[in-house]
C-alpha cells in the first residue's frame, strides 16, 4: 500500500483502446504539441537569462489538462496552479501574451505583474494559476459557488498537484464541494513527486482519490497517458456536475519530465525511471495514434508546421514587446 | 433619527444592501438559523433564505476562499468571521488571494468581498479569543481596513464596505455592540459613509487624542473628565485604518501641539506606531510634546477580570498619558 | 445518508451488555458524578457572575472523557478542547484548581491566567485545552511524535469535537499521524451538533470515522453511553498505539444535556429531543449497572456523600482563594 | 577565521547544536532527502538520519503545530518553512499555540521551538512569494524575531534561538544565503550571539541609518557611497526584532541627531513605523530632522524585474532619504 510503486497500479486495462477520430484527436494533438514546444521555448529563454524566478513546466503531463479542457464548455471555470501555462492554453489563451507574459513584458497575460506562477485570462475564464498549495482549491469551489447560487450551469474544473492532498485548503474545499454540493470536478495531477518527495514519503495511501470517500463523493483514477481517455472520463464527471451539479474527485497519474522547476535537477528520480516514462509519452502516443487512425500526412505536416510557426512568432513577440511598466493602478480598484 | 445599537445598524447595513442587490450573500459559521454567534444577522435567513444567508460548517479557510472565488466571477459576498481570532487559520487567503489577485491578474479580476466579525479583546475568554488583529491587515497593500466605533459609522461604513470593490477586512467591536447612536431610520433613504475619511467625535484645543473601535469610547469619557480641569481634548477616529485619512489627524494635531494614541492592541508593531510616525512626519514642528501612546501590554491576555482590566487601556490611563504630553506630571 | 436521524444508527446492539465488576466501574461512576456535579456548581457560579467569559459545560457527555482516560496508563497525554473540565478531572486534576482557575483565582489550576478553556496540568501529563477549533490536534500528533522519537511508549489522546472533522488542522493532524504512524487516538465525541449546527448542515456524510479510511488508519465508531464500553473500545486503540505504534480514530456518539456555552439557550434542539437523550443519561445507566452488579447501598451512598463533600470544599476553595495577581513573569521565559 | 556564506553557518549551528542536544530535530518540506530548497540543511539527513531530519508533506499547519507539541514534552523542534510566505497558512500555530501555551498554562509548559526560513521578497517570483512578513511576528508577544543579515549574526544567532526556551521566529534573508563573511572555523568553539543585542555594522558621526536584515547591506552600500561625499553615515542592524534592542538604537540616534529606517517589507505599519516610534519617544530633543523611513512601494510584489526594482529599497533611495533627513536637498 505504501511502496513507491503502488500508484502505477492501473485501475482500468492499460491496453484499453478509447474510440476517437482524426477530426477529435487531430485538434487536441495540436494543442498538446503546442504547449510542448511553448514549453520548451520557455525553458530556452529561462536558460539564457531571459525569464526569471520560478519556472514550472508540465512538459510529460499535456494530456491530463488538454484532455479535461476538451471535455468543458467554453464558459467553464478553470482553476490551477503555478504549473499552469498548458492550462492556460488550452483554455484557449494565445502563445503569445503567455510567453511575454514569462518574459515580464507589457505585453503579458497579465501585464507583467504575475509572471509564470500567475497566469489569468477573464476572456477565456481562466481564473489563474496560484502559488500556495492548495490555496486555490477553495476559489474553485468558490467560482462553483456562484455557478450554483445563479444556476447558470456553468462547471468548475480545478486541477492541483498529489502534493496539495496533504493541505488544510485542499480537505476544507473538498468538504465545502462535497457537503454543498458544488458543481466542481477536482483533478489531481498525480505527477508522482512533490518536489523531490516522492508518493511514499507523504501519503500514507497512495490514492488520492480515496479522499473522496468519506464525503460521499464520486470519485475516479486512471492513467493520463491518452489523452481521449481523459477527456472521456473528465467528462463524465463534468457532465454529472453540470446536470446534478454533484463534484467529483479524480485522479489522473502522469509523470513530468522535467524537474520540479527549472533550478532543481531532479537527482532523486533514476535516469531508467524517467526514460521509462519519456516511452509513454502521451504526445507521441498521441501522434501515433493519429497515424493508426490514417490522418493524412500532408495534414500531420502541415499541423506540426503550423505550431512550429506560432511558437516562434510568440517567441518573437515576447522579445520584441517592450517591458513591463506600471503596477500602481493595479492595486486598489478605484 | 432613531437610537438603534451597533449591532442592529450592522443587521440593517446588511438587509439594505441584500435588497439593493441580488449579488450580495452572507455566508459564515450560525449566520443563518442561529441567526449570528452575536445575533448580528438576526432574521437575516427568514428574509432572504439559505440560498443567500449560508451557515458554513468550521472552515474558515475554505469558506474564506470560496467567498474569493464566487467575488472574482462577480458575487459580493460578506464572509462573517464568528470573531476575528478566527481569521487566524483563514489569513491565507485574505493575504495572498483576496488582496492580491487584482494585481496578480493585471486588473482583469477584482474581489469585492467584505471580511466581517467581531475583534478585539472580548470578557474574560482568554488569550487565543481575545486579540486585536488589526495592525496585521492594516499592513497589506490590497486591502482595506475599517473599524467603526459608533452604531452610525458601522451601518454608513459597512454599506460602503459591501458596494466597495476591493476586499474589505471590517472589524467590529466585541463589545460595542449594544452600544447605541442616533442614526436616521431606516427608511430615510441611503446613509454611506466613504471609506478613508476620519471623523472628529470631539472638538477640543490642548490635545488630539486619536483612536479607533472601542478606544473612542475610553477616550471620550477621559475627555469628559479632563474638561473637569479645563483640559479640551480633541478626540480623531480614523475609523478606517486603511487607507488611512493622515490629512484630518494631522490638521487636529498640528491645531493642538499634542498627540496620544490610544489602542486596545498589543503595543510592538501595533498601527499606533503608523499612527505616530505619520503624525511626527507630518507634524513635526508643531509639536510641543513627544507622542504618547496608550496600548494594551505587551502580553497575550489573562483570563482574570481583575487582570483583564490591568492589561487593557483604561481611562485613567489616558488621563495620565494626556497629562504626560501636557506636562502637567 | 444526510438525515438528522442517522447518526444515531448504532453500529452495534445496543442492548449489548459489556462485562464489567463493581471494584471496576465504582470508581469511574464516581468521576462521572464528580464531574457531573462539578458542572454543575460552575453553572450555579457562572449565573451568579463569579464565573465569567465562555462556559462550555460536558454535561451528558461524561463517559467519554471518564471512559477513554480509564484505559490509559497515567503518563499518557492528553490534549482536549475548550470544553475540558471533565477530561482535567479524569486526568487526575483535582476540583480544587479547576474551580479555582474557573473563578479567576490566584489558586487556580493556570493562575487565573487561562480559564476554563484552557486548563493545563503538567503533573498528570494535561497537555490543556484549547480554543481554537481543530488547532489542537497537530499538537497531540507532536506530542506523541515525541513519545515516538524517545520510544518512551506513552501514548497521546485527543479529544475534539464533530464540528473539528471539516477544519484544515484536524485534516493535517490526521494525515500526518497516519504517515508517519503517531501514537495518538484521535477520539471525536460527536454530540451532534456544533454550536446550533446539526450534523446534516456540517457534513455530507454524517461519519466522521470515515476520515480514516482514505490513510489506511484504524476506526472505530460506537455509542458512548456506556463508560465501560468507551473504556474497553478505546481501550483497544490504546493498546494499538502502544505496541504498534498504530494511530486509530474513533467517532463516539454522545450529546450534551446543556446549550453549547452558558450563554446558549438551546433552541434549535426539540424539548423531545433533549428528553430522549436524558433518559439515556450515561450517569444514571452507570449509577443503575453498579446496583445491578450489587453495590452495597452504603457503599454507594458513601461514595456519593463523598462527592457531595469533594466538590463542596472545592465551591469554598474557590471562593476563598485571592484573586489573580500576576501575568507577566508568564509571557517570556527566562 | 575562515570566511563562509550565510547558507552555510545555518547549517554549521544546526549541526552543531544538534550534535551538542539530542532533543533538536530538524522538520520541515524538503529538508532531508533533497537537502533543503535552499540547501540549508545540506547533509543533515546522512549526518542525523530520518529520525531526526524528518522530511514532511505539503502541511505547514500540522508540522507547525506538531513541532509545538513536541516542544511542550521537552523536544526541541527546528521547524523549516520553505519560505516564510508559506508560514500564512499555519500562522494560528505560531500565534495562537506557541506564542501562548507558556501564559496559557500558567508557566507550567514552555515551548523551545524555532520556526526558520527564508523572507522577505525573492527574485520575480511574484506577489503570493515576495513579502517581508516581520511585521506580523513582531507584533506577537510570548515569540522572539530574530533576522540576522550577515553569516556571523547568522550562526550564532540560530545557536542561541536554538536553545531559547521561547519560540523563535527566525527569518533568513532569501537572497542573503550566498552572502560571505568571516566567522571563527567551526572547531574554533561556541559561537553565540545573545537574541536582543543590536550590532553596530558601521560607525558614523552624521546619521544613523537603521536596518535588518538584506536592507543592512543596501545602507551599507549607501553609506560607502555617500562617505566619498564626506557624509558619515553608522549603519545599526537590531538583528533582532523582538526583543528590540532601543538602547544600542537610540544611542547612535541621540549621537547622530538624525535617523534614517529602511525597511524592505511594505511601508504601512512596517516594523520600520515601530522604530520610528520609540526613536521620536526616545530622541525627540536629540533629532535635527524628522525620521525619514524607506521602504519597498505600497503594493504587491510585481513579477517584472525591472518593476521589482522600482518596488524596493535600491541604495539611490536611502541615499536620497540620508539627504532629505540632512536637508541636502
Ligand atoms: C503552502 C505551500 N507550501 C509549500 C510550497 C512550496 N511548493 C511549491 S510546489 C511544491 C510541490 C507541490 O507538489 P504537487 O502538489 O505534487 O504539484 P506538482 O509541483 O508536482 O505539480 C511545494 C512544496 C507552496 N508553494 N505552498
Ligand atoms: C477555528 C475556529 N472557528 C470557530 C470557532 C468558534 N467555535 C467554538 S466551539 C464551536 C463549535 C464546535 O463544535 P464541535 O467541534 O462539535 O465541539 P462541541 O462544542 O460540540 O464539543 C465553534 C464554531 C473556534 N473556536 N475556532
Ligand atoms: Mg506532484
Ligand atoms: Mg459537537
Amino acid at each position: 500500500m505504501t511502496t513507491p510503486d503502488s500508484v502505477r497500479v492501473e485501475p482500468d486495462d492499460p491496453a484499453e483502446v478509447v474510440e476517437t477520430t482524426v477530426e477529435e484527436l487531430a485538434p487536441l494533438y495540436r494543442q498538446m504539441l503546442a504547449i510542448r514546444r511553448l514549453e520548451e521555448a520557455s525553458a530556452k529563454a529561462y536558460s539564457t537569462g531571459k525569464i526569471g524566478g520560478f519556472l514550472h513546466l508540465i512538459i510529460g503531463q499535456e494530456a491530463v489538462c488538454v484532455g479535461a479542457i476538451a471535455a468543458t464548455q467554453s464558459d467553464d471555470y478553470v482553476v490551477a496552479t503555478y504549473r499552469e501555462h498548458g492550462h492556460a492554453y488550452a483554455k484557449g489563451v494565445p502563445a503569445r501574451p503567455i510567453l511575454a507574459e514569462l518574459y515580464g513584458k507589457k505585453t503579458g497575460l497579465v501585464k507583467g505583474l504575475g509572471g509564470s506562477m500567475h497566469l489569468f485570462d477573464k476572456k477565456t475564464s481562466f481564473l489563474g494559476g496560484y502559488g500556495i498549495v492548495g490555496g486555490h482549491v477553495p476559489i474553485a469551489a468558490g467560482a462553483a459557488f456562484a455557478s450554483k447560487y445563479r444556476n447558470d450551469g456553468r462547471v468548475t474544473l480545478c486541477f492541483f498537484g498529489e502534493g496539495a492532498s496533504t493541505i488544510g485548503g485542499f480537505a476544507e474545499g473538498l468538504a465545502l464541494a462535497a457537503l454543498w454540493k458544488l458543481p466542481v470536478v477536482l483533478i489531481c495531477e498525480n505527477n508522482q513527486y512533490s518536489m523531490g518527495t516522492p508518493l511514499y514519503r507523504s501519503l500514507a495511501v497512495e490514492d488520492v482519490s480515496l479522499r473522496a470517500l468519506a464525503h460521499g463523493m464520486a470519485r475516479d483514477r486512471f492513467d493520463g497517458d491518452d489523452v481521449i481517455k481523459v477527456k472521456r472520463r473528465i467528462g463524465e464527471a463534468i457532465e454529472r456536475a453540470r446536470t446534478t451539479g454533484e463534484p467529483t474527485l479524480i485522479e489522473v497519474v502522469t509523470y513530468r519530465f522535467r524537474g520540479h522547476s527549472m533550478s532543481d535537477p531532479g537527482l532523486y528520480r533514476t535516469k531508467d525511471e524517467v526514460e521509462e516514462w519519456k516511452r509513454r509519452d502521451p504526445l507521441n502516443r498521441c501522434r501515433q495514434r493519429l497515424v493508426d487512425l490514417g490522418i493524412k500526412d500532408a495534414d500531420l505536416e502541415s499541423l506540426e508546421a503550423d505550431v512550429k510557426t506560432e511558437i516562434e512568432d510568440a517567441v518573437k513577440f515576447a522579445e520584441d514587446s517592450p517591458v513591463a511598466d506600471e503596477y500602481f493602478p493595479y492595486v486598489v480598484k478605484e | 433619527m432613531a437610537v438603534i445599537s451597533y449591532r442592529e445598524a450592522l443587521n440593517q447595513a446588511m438587509r439594505e444592501e441584500m435588497e439593493r442587490d441580488p449579488d450580495v450573500f452572507i455566508m459564515g459559521e450560525e449566520v443563518g438559523h442561529y441567526n449570528g454567534a452575536y445575533k448580528v444577522t438576526q432574521g437575516l435567513l427568514q428574509r432572504f433564505s439559505e440560498r443567500r444567508i449560508v451557515d458554513a460548517p468550521i472552515a474558515e479557510m475554505g469558506f474564506a476562499g470560496i467567498g474569493v472565488g464566487a467575488a472574482m466571477v462577480g458575487l459580493r459576498p460578506i464572509i462573517e468571521f464568528m470573531t476575528f481570532n478566527f481569521s487566524l487559520v483563514a489569513i491565507d487567503q485574505i493575504i495572498n488571494n483576496a488582496a492580491k489577485i487584482y494585481q496578480m491578474s493585471g486588473g482583469q479580476f477584482h474581489v469585492p468581498i467584505v471580511f466581517r466579525g467581531p475583534g478585539g479583546p472580548a470578557v474574560q475568554v482568554g488569550s487565543q479569543h481575545s486579540q486585536a488583529l488589526e495592525s496585521f491587515y492594516a499592513h497589506v497593500p490590497g486591502l482595506k481596513v475599517v473599524m467603526p466605533s459608533t452604531a452610525i459609522d458601522a451601518k454608513g461604513l459597512l454599506k460602503s464596505a459591501i458596494r466597495d470593490d476591493n476586499p474589505v477586512v471590517f472589524i467590529e467591536g466585541e463589545t460595542l455592540y449594544n452600544t447605541t447612536w442616533e442614526v436616521p431610520a431606516a427608511d430615510a433613504g441611503e446613509l454611506l459613509i466613504p471609506i478613508g475619511q476620519a471623523d472628529v467625535k470631539r472638538e477640543g484645543s490642548d490635545i488630539t487624542l486619536i483612536a479607533w473601535s472601542k478606544m473612542v469610547w475610553t477616550c471620550l469619557e477621559a475627555a469628559k473628565e479632563l474638561a473637569n480641569d479645563g483640559i479640551e481634548c480633541e478626540v480623531v477616529d480614523p475609523r478606517t485604518l486603511r487607507p488611512l485619512d493622515v490629512d484630518t489627524l494631522a490638521a487636529s494635531v498640528q491645531k493642538t501641539g499634542r498627540c496620544v494614541i490610544v489602542e486596545i492592541g498589543w503595543p510592538v508593531a501595533g498601527f499606533g506606531a503608523e499612527v505616530a510616525y505619520q503624525m511626527q512626519r507630518h507634524c513635526m514642528d508643531a509639536l510641543d510634546a513627544p507622542i504618547e501612546r496608550v496600548t494594551s501590554d505587551d502580553v497575550p491576555m489573562p483570563y482574570a477580570k481583575n487582570l483583564e482590566d490591568e492589561v487593557q487601556p483604561q481611562v485613567k490611563d489616558v488621563i495620565a498619558a494626556v497629562k504626560r504630553a501636557l506636562y502637567l506630571e
